[in-house]
């Protein structure tokens, strides 16, 4: 349930300042509702985690883990939200990182800052989101999954074979690391392949962005979609124009997307295109939110903790456990085994358990919202003002 | 007092099924309106119409003397494209003379003119409460862009507090105040029905659509209708409802309008619609 | 001098306990820790056939050597030695983004000195800027691209092999021969060996396989043959089928290829595109050391027969250098090696020279990347199992010497057939 | 014994009670009518019984059996025909297919003397049985929804306003039908919302209103009772 | 002209394997307007059937004589083994699904895509793996060109089967109740047809179908492997968007145009080998916006 007693904000015209001491008493009132030290006790942490652990792999692990759960916040949006399945959530991913990579590289020798692209890159994922979703909108659920699905495919597919511009499966190296510039005295920084500013960047970037969703959820936005998930028809009637905020979804889930991107290619300081795969990205990102429960910012968060411990650490690590295992127990019949291996080769059968697993058993995920926990318990009337509407 | 809602000429064809056939309707300022008619008689599929749900096969749809599908609202709705599509055939069919396209606004613009609805099996969004319910129906109302939503700009938080005001007003005023907290879906059917006329009221609507409204009221219900359906006309809301308990449509309607097989077969007062042979017809069958 | 006779002695027998001076019974030798060498190759899926191999060569320099001390002056400072391998492929495939995670992960990882890999010149672009940023020495058994090293009087290579090393410094070697070499090799092979005239170039897109593709062309072009398509066919591995490949051998019939040439990897459908050809185009097929590993057989049968591919390095069954390498290999392994463990088996005994050398310059002490970097690019006339190595300021290798072999699905092995130096 | 009974069955969609323990009886051979206005439950009564919309609480019996619980795709076998509100029939199939689909649960080789017996009722059918159904006009659609659940044979019919949105002429032809039904040994349920002609051709009915029999008897009785009046027009 | 037969005849057994796998997206989406994302691995699984059944009874060596019935043994036995594992998947991940919401069996099937590819990648591997093709090998002289003999035998298979489909669904008893438990769930019950097997039913076909096109594959392909089925099953949906979804027709005819797209732009573009895949799923995204009944698609009248 969402708050119903918001204190009036201080209110004045709506200056810059304004807005953003608005974001701030949002962001704070988002904590009073539950009480807000843990929360900041949390953040308090995860500020001192590099001065506490100098390993900087793990620094690495720990911004890696961040933008999976920036992509999985963001698909939130589309999913959790406003109950559009996108399967090609990936494609905005790429675009967010190829429009980095393109435009702060040599391969133009254009060099744009990073900053400024970070938010850049966001709008044009957003485009993109919008560019396909307005013809695709008004499609019903599954249908609107297949053409986003296509869509996915045919991004990374382009990014490969348009090599000129991209290129190609080399994809692009030497994308610009950020740097902050001298400016009052400062000296400058550059990032180069210290894990430890993108940490702090990526750890920003993610309470900025949860405190901006925090605020879209208990907006008119937020009930807006909430409404049209449950009733497009009943939604269209009582005022929301459907297709516009069904779009509004899938410009701000792929401008997170789009984010994320930018930032990874800076990161990574490579781009290619095999990294954009529905196998490696959207589905990854789905289980995510899926085990975690849909709509829900906390279950979204460990959802994705979750499976990013299990794809990069728990089955990276897994065969060599098996194999001490084994050769600790030292069975005839299991040497001429590789547990290892099939360990390994497990992933897609694990997550497509825990996809199915979830669905049947838990469908509200892990953490639900209340909201969806019932929801998808029960059910909801399911029918697109298009399928009212014959075929107008 | 003029005109709220005309219809002239309506009819819409499913497939080989002529739903309506060529309905005129004029819905005064400030009356009570019923539409009634046995089941099957495209009474729904009017009011479907009327919201924008349906586009209608031919005729036209008038609100406060505007026809309801201008070609400039449909500019704002549709892509640029298809409205130009839409602007040549309307010219192309007032030369030959059809008479304009029929054109289809969306729901949601439909309710932004002033035109709320509540649907006869009621959808109501059950899994959120009561207050955000109404709070929907203020929706397109509202000013608020995506940026102030995302950085709850003051104006955003200004606003969202104003419209939880009237929401719990329009509540209040329904009977409903109490139970504000509460999921939609959990409250008692009569309570949803209620629910349903307050969301429909958040959008300040000037025409209120009611379909079917004392479905499965015991008739102590019936009663409370009755009168809050009066309360909402004297705050100066035209009512149209379709009714199939004649005892609440004659007791509350100035005028009803009686539907069969798709055409309109009577139309008058209560007293004169009551006793016209083909209604009673239309209702009891001929005697055989 | 000393030192040459012990490297010799790593190199040629894996007597790792003379290497270190004195031998095991040497007394005065101290443990001070643990140095990692980060060994990075595709090591599972379709790519593992290739990676493997050459991932188990490295590690057996590692394990045969066991620990590493000072080379001369400091001979009884000692650090045990451990290879960390680490997996660059993803669904199957190497993926250059993941190579880049795993230097990063070695980079992270300060006992880590050097690192042998990685395999495939796509994902050693990737992986190239960060281990140059941190000067990890990074010596690769087995990426032919000319361009991560050099840059061509014909600007072909677009200044790429600067952009690859951000601070300026080279950190970047390799055992094996570039495609400027092995393309060529492989062009004459065809046209003069094979005589023929007419050829038909696939290409997987990726830097090595569009590389070696264009080299092989230009020779071929030059030796008076026809390249049929002048886009070099250029296809999609990621979803490319034999029914694709059916259309453009198709094709490739229809404008009278006499021979294919395949530009890419078993990973990348080699074995694939040999078997559409099957009933359609019976006519040799050419490729570059990416199909070497036997998975091509697996996937080209019934129609692998008549395929040549080149490796660059020499043949190690007629090196006597090999014999003991290909033993030891067999024996801890249980399998003949492939085609670049012995590559890879070198790559990683030079570094581990290096260190040893680099031991001395930090004063028995854990010595630094730099150092460390700095040792391998002073190697000159290393003695290995392959022959004798040396860096140029390029980091690439004095050992030019181009094998062609044929695969012989009957024994399900690759024969020799030819063999080329370049002095 | 009563070939059908209705005990005390409470229906709910959701949280909507639709039902309120209702109680009837259909004796063998008997034409019964359940009339009264939109909404009052009738068509949630035939659901019910053929097991659409399984009741909550009460029991329906059939020739004693319980089958409050069966499957609908059970019941018909056990001999209740029902033909839906709003006709159902399968559009993009042809006439022919649409009465195959009624005999679908036979497996006594009998279906082509009903088949027969069909089109001797609707010779109309028996013109267009190559046609698409979703081609028929309203009347003939009723037709054939009223000859596919002849079809499966069945002991009892239910018919849901078998009138709905036909011309007056169709109306009688349809009433004249459903007679000839009964005379030839079918027991008929019917729901009516031109109450007059059902009560015309009925034995006895029921009067529903807002989920509750509130009125049963002869029809002959109902069709003079001021309370149906009111039930329809609330005079 | 050789060259444009060749490509032809390549177009037309290409777009055979996809049309078959299309029928099954097509029959499951007419009963249960479910998307079913696993189809395409379903359709990989039929292929590893088959080539398990092959080298299990040693076929590589029957005689000729032999290899006729025992072919058509082959497809029976992989079929209803490949048509079990349809019902069993229904079972388990669609049928608790059926009132939930939309998004519910949708996710449920991408999950159980996932899982059938991570079953056949835990157990034959990531790499190809060899098929042998007991289709007749020599090809029919048309003086002009020569068309390969396993061509026209595929050709020939497909044809049957969707010829058997068509008939079995327009004549038989239960193709009957398939079509009408498509248009109407609750009439059909009215009619006493068991809504629960009749779905089982389809999806037994449908993979049925699926593992036709598999051996198929195989056969014509030589080599089939784990994730064959992602971008074939993607493929086989556009068929059958295209065709009209939910038209049995349509969907072979859509299979058979998207397999001569495929073959015509690889075969005579230099480009088209990058870029077919994109075509392919463009016609996708463009039909489902401008035309979601697709080529054949009838327009489902308004209720």
């Amino acid at each position: 349930m969402t708050a119903r007693s918001q204190k009036p904000a201080p209110s004045s015209s709506p200056s810059v300042a304004a807005r953003i001491r608005g974001t701030w008493s949002a962001g704070t009132r988002a904590f009073a509702r539950g009480s807000r030290v843990p929360y900041i006790v949390l953040l308090l942490l995860l500020v001192a985690f590099p001065f506490i652990d100098g390993n900087q792999s793990h620094i690495g692990i720990a911004q890696d883990a961040g933008r999976w759960i920036l992509l999985a916040l963001g698909l939130n949006i589309v999913v959790g939200y406003a109950g559009l399945l996108d399967l090609g959530y990936a494609a905005f991913f790429a675009i967010g990182a190829y429009s980095y990579a393109m435009l702060a590289s040599g391969q133009f020798n254009v060099h744009v800052p990073f900053w400024f692209l970070l938010l850049a890159s966001a709008f044009i994922a957003a485009l993109f989101g919008v560019i396909l979703g307005a013809p695709t909108l008004r499609l019903r659920g599954d249908y609107l999954a297949i053409v986003t699905l296509g869509f996915g495919e045919i991004v990374p597919r382009v990014f490969r074979n348009s090599s000129k511009f991209t290129g190609g499966v080399n994809g692009i190296v030497g994308v610009d690391q950020p740097f902050i510039p001298k400016v009052f005295g400062f000296p400058g920084y550059h990032f180069l392949f210290n894990p430890v500013p993108y940490y702090y960047v990526i750890l920003a970037v993610l309470v900025i962005s949860i405190l901006l969703i925090i605020n879209l959820r208990n907006s008119r936005l937020g009930r807006a979609w909430m409404a049209i998930r449950e009733d497009e028809v009943a939604a269209a009637s009582t005022g929301i124009n459907t297709v516009t905020t069904k779009l509004l979804a899938f410009a701000l889930g792929a401008s997170f997307s789009g984010f994320a991107g930018t930032y990874y290619s800076a990161y990574l300081f490579v781009v290619t295109p095999e990294a954009f795969s529905f196998q490696a990205v959207s589905i990854v990102v789905l289980i995510m939110i899926v085990l975690g429960g849909m709509g829900n910012i906390t279950g979204v968060i460990v959802g994705a903790l979750i499976i990013y411990a299990l794809q990069s650490y728990v089955l990276v690590q897994l065969p060599g456990w098996l194999n001490s295992l084994q050769s600790s127990i030292n069975l005839p019949f299991l040497q001429g085994v590789d547990l290892g291996s099939y360990a390994q080769d497990s992933k897609y059968l694990i997550f497509g358990i825990i996809l199915v697993g979830i669905m049947l058993l838990r469908p509200q995920g892990l953490i639900p919202s209340a909201q969806r926990k019932v929801e998808l318990e029960l059910g909801t009337q399911d029918e697109a003002v298009a399928d009212l509407r014959g075929s107008a | 007092m003029g005109t709220v809602l005309e219809t002239r000429g309506v009819s819409k064809r499913f497939g080989g099924l002529l739903a309506v056939n060529e309905v005129d309707l004029q819905v005064e300022e400030g009356e009570i309106f019923a539409m009634i008619g046995p089941n099957g008689a495209g009474k729904t599929t009017m009011f479907n119409m009327i919201a924008g749900l349906y586009k209608p096969t031919s005729g036209q749809i008038l609100f406060r003397g505007k026809s309801i599908y201008p070609i400039r609202e449909f500019w704002r709705n549709y892509t640029p494209l298809l409205a130009g599509y839409y602007a040549v055939a309307d010219r192309v069919r007032r030369g030959l003379g059809f008479g304009p396209m029929p054109l289809a606004l969306r729901p949601h613009a439909v309710t932004t003119l002033g035109i709320a609805r509540t649907f006869q099996n009621i959808r109501l969004f059950s899994f959120m409460s009561v207050l955000e319910n109404v709070m929907v129906g203020e929706h397109c109302r509202m000013h608020a862009q995506v940026y102030d939503s995302l950085l709850r700009t003051p104006r955003a938080v200004s606003e969202e507090r104003r419209v939880q005001e009237r929401a719990r007003d329009l509540l209040k005023f329904v009977g409903l105040e109490r139970y504000s907290e509460e999921y939609a879906r959990n409250l008692p059917y009569g309570h949803q029905r209620r629910l349903e006329i307050a969301r429909a009221l958040a959008s300040g609507p000037r025409l209120l659509m009611l379909d079917e409204p004392a479905a499965g009221f015991n008739p102590q219900e019936k009663v409370e209708l009755i009168q809050l359906i009066q309360q909402i006309r004297s705050q100066g809301v035209t009512i149209f409802l379709i009714e199939h308990d004649m005892k609440v449509v004659m007791e509350i309607s100035q005028r009803i309008v009686v539907l069969d097989y798709g055409e309109k077969i009577a139309e008058g007062p209560p007293e004169q619609v009551r006793n016209d042979p083909r209604v009673v017809e239309a209702y009891l069958g001929k005697p055989a | 001098m000393e030192r040459p006779k012990v490297l010799a002695a790593i190199g040629v027998a894996g007597m790792v306990l003379a290497a270190c001076g004195g031998g095991p019974q040497g007394g005065s030798q101290t443990i001070k820790g643990t140095i990692k060498i980060g060994v990075d190759m595709p090591t599972s899926g379709s790519d593992a056939s290739d990676g493997l191999p050459t991932s188990k060569g490295a590690q057996l320099a590692v394990t045969k050597a066991g620990k590493v001390c000072g080379a001369s002056s400091h001979t009884d400072a000692c650090f045990t030695l451990q290879a960390m391998p680490l997996d660059d492929a993803v669904n199957g495939v190497h993926d250059p983004a993941q190579g880049a995670k795993n230097v990063q992960q070695f980079v992270s990882d300060s006992t880590v000195l050097g690192m042998v890999g990685p395999f495939n010149s796509s994902v050693a672009r990737a992986e190239m800027p960060i281990g140059n940023s941190a000067n990890l020495a990074m010596i690769s058994p087995a990426n032919t691209n000319e361009c991560l090293t050099q840059e061509p009087s014909d600007g072909h290579c677009a200044g790429q092999a600067a952009k690859l090393r951000p601070t300026g410094k080279n950190n970047y070697f390799r055992v094996c021969t570039t495609d400027l070499i092995q393309g060529p090799a492989a062009a004459d092979f065809a046209s003069k060996k094979l005589s023929k005239t007419k050829v038909y170039v696939m290409n997987d897109q990726q830097t090595y396989g569009l590389g070696i593709a264009q080299n092989f062309a230009k020779q071929f072009t030059s030796d008076g043959g026809t390249v049929l398509d002048s886009n070099l066919g250029g296809f999609d591995p990621g979803s490319a089928t034999i029914s694709d490949f059916k259309a453009k051998m198709n094709q490739a019939k229809s404008q009278g290829a006499d021979v294919v040439f395949f530009g890419g990897t078993t990973a990348t459908k080699g074995g694939l595109l040999r078997k559409a050809m099957q009933g359609i185009l019976d006519v040799p097929y050419v490729a570059g050391d990416g199909i070497s590993g036997d998975q091509f057989l697996k996937d080209a049968a019934p129609n692998a027969a008549n395929s040549y591919f080149t490796v660059a390095g020499p043949y190690p069954q007629k090196l006597s250098t090999a014999a003991t390498f290909l033993t030891d290999y067999k024996a801890k392994y249980g399998e003949d090696a492939g085609a670049y463990s012995a590559q890879a088996y070198d790559a990683g005994a030079i570094i581990i020279a290096a260190i040893s050398r680099a031991i001395d310059d930090a004063g028995g002490n854990m010595p630094t990347r730099d150092q460390v970097t700095a040792e391998v690019a002073k190697t000159k006339n290393y003695k290995g199992v392959i022959g004798t190595t040396s860096f140029d300021s390029n980091g690439d290798t004095s050992l030019k010497i181009i094998t062609v072999y044929k695969w012989n699905p009957d024994t399900s092995k690759s024969d020799f057939a030819d063999q080329v130096t370049v002095s | 014994m009563a070939l059908l009974e209705v005990d005390g069955i409470d229906v709910f969609y959701g949280r909507v009670q639709a039902l309120r323990k209702v109680n009837l009886t259909v004796d063998e051979g008997e034409i019964v009518s359940l009339i009264g206005s939109n909404g009052a439950g009738k068509t949630t009564t035939l659901r019910a019984i053929s097991g659409l919309t399984p009741p909550s609480s009460g029991q329906i019996r059939l020739r004693g059996q319980d089958i409050s619980r069966t499957p609908a795709e059970v019941i018909v076998g056990k001999g209740v025909g029902h033909a839906p509100e709003g006709r159902r029939i399968f559009a993009r199939m042809t006439v022919r297919e649409n009465l195959d689909l009624g005999a679908y649960i036979r497996r006594d080789g009998q279906t082509r003397a009903d088949l027969e017996r069909v089109f001797t009722l609707f010779p109309r059918l028996k013109e267009r049985h190559g046609q698409l159904a979703g081609t028929l006009s309203g009347g003939e659609q009723q037709m054939l929804a009223i000859g596919r659940a002849l079809m499966s044979k069945p002991q009892i019919l239910l018919l849901d306003e078998p009138s709905l949105g036909l011309a007056p002429i169709l109306v009688d032809t349809i009433f004249q039908v459903i007679q000839d039904i009964n005379k030839s040994g079918t027991t008929v349920l019917l729901i009516e919302q031109n109450a007059l002609k059902a009560l015309a051709v009925a034995g006895r009915a029921y009067v529903l209103e807002t989920g509750r029999i509130v009125k049963e008897g002869s029809a002959k009785a109902l069709r003079e009772s001021p309370d149906v009046q009111k039930a329809y027009l609330g005079i | 002209m050789r060259f444009f037969v060749d490509t032809l005849s390549l177009g037309i057994t290409q777009g055979a394997v996809f049309a078959l796998i299309a029928l099954g997206y097509t029959l499951v989406y007419g009963i249960i307007e479910l998307i079913n994302f696993a189809h395409g691995d379903v359709f990989t699984i039929g292929a590893f059937i088959g080539l398990n059944l092959i080298a299990l009874f040693g076929m590589q060596t029957w005689s000729p004589a032999l290899l006729v019935p025992g072919l058509i043994l082959l497809f029976a036995v992989t079929m209803a083994l490949n048509g079990l594992l349809g019902m069993a998947i229904e079972r388990v991940a669609y049928r608790p699904l059926r009132n939930a919401p939309r998004l519910a069996p949708l996710i449920t099937a991408v999950g159980m895509s996932f899982f059938l590819e991570g079953v056949l990648y835990l157990v034959r591997g990531p790499n190809q793996i060899a098929y042998p093709n007991l289709f007749p090998s020599g090809s029919v002289s048309l003086g002009f060109a020569s068309v390969g003999l396993t061509n026209l035998v595929i050709v020939a298979v497909t044809v049957v089967l969707m010829v058997g489909l068509h008939q079995f669904i327009q004549r038989t008893r239960v193709g009957r109740a398939m079509r009408a438990t498509a248009q109407d769930r609750d009439a059909a019950r009215l009619m006493g047809i068991n809504i629960n097997r009749i779905i089982a039913i389809t999806f037994f076909i449908g993979s049925a179908l699926a593992a036709a096109g598999g051996i198929i594959y195989g056969f014509y392909n030589e080599s089939i492997s784990f994730d064959l089925g992602f971008r074939s099953g993607l493929i086989a949906f556009t068929a059958a968007v295209f065709g009209g979804i939910g038209n049995v027709v349509g969907a072979s005819l859509g299979g058979f145009i998207i397999g001569l797209i495929i073959a015509f732009s690889t075969s005579y573009t230099s480009w088209g080998l990058q870029w077919a895949d994109v075509i392919v799923f463009s016609i996708l995204i463009l039909v489902l916006v401008f035309r979601p009944t697709g080529l054949l698609g009838m327009r489902v009248p308004e209720k």
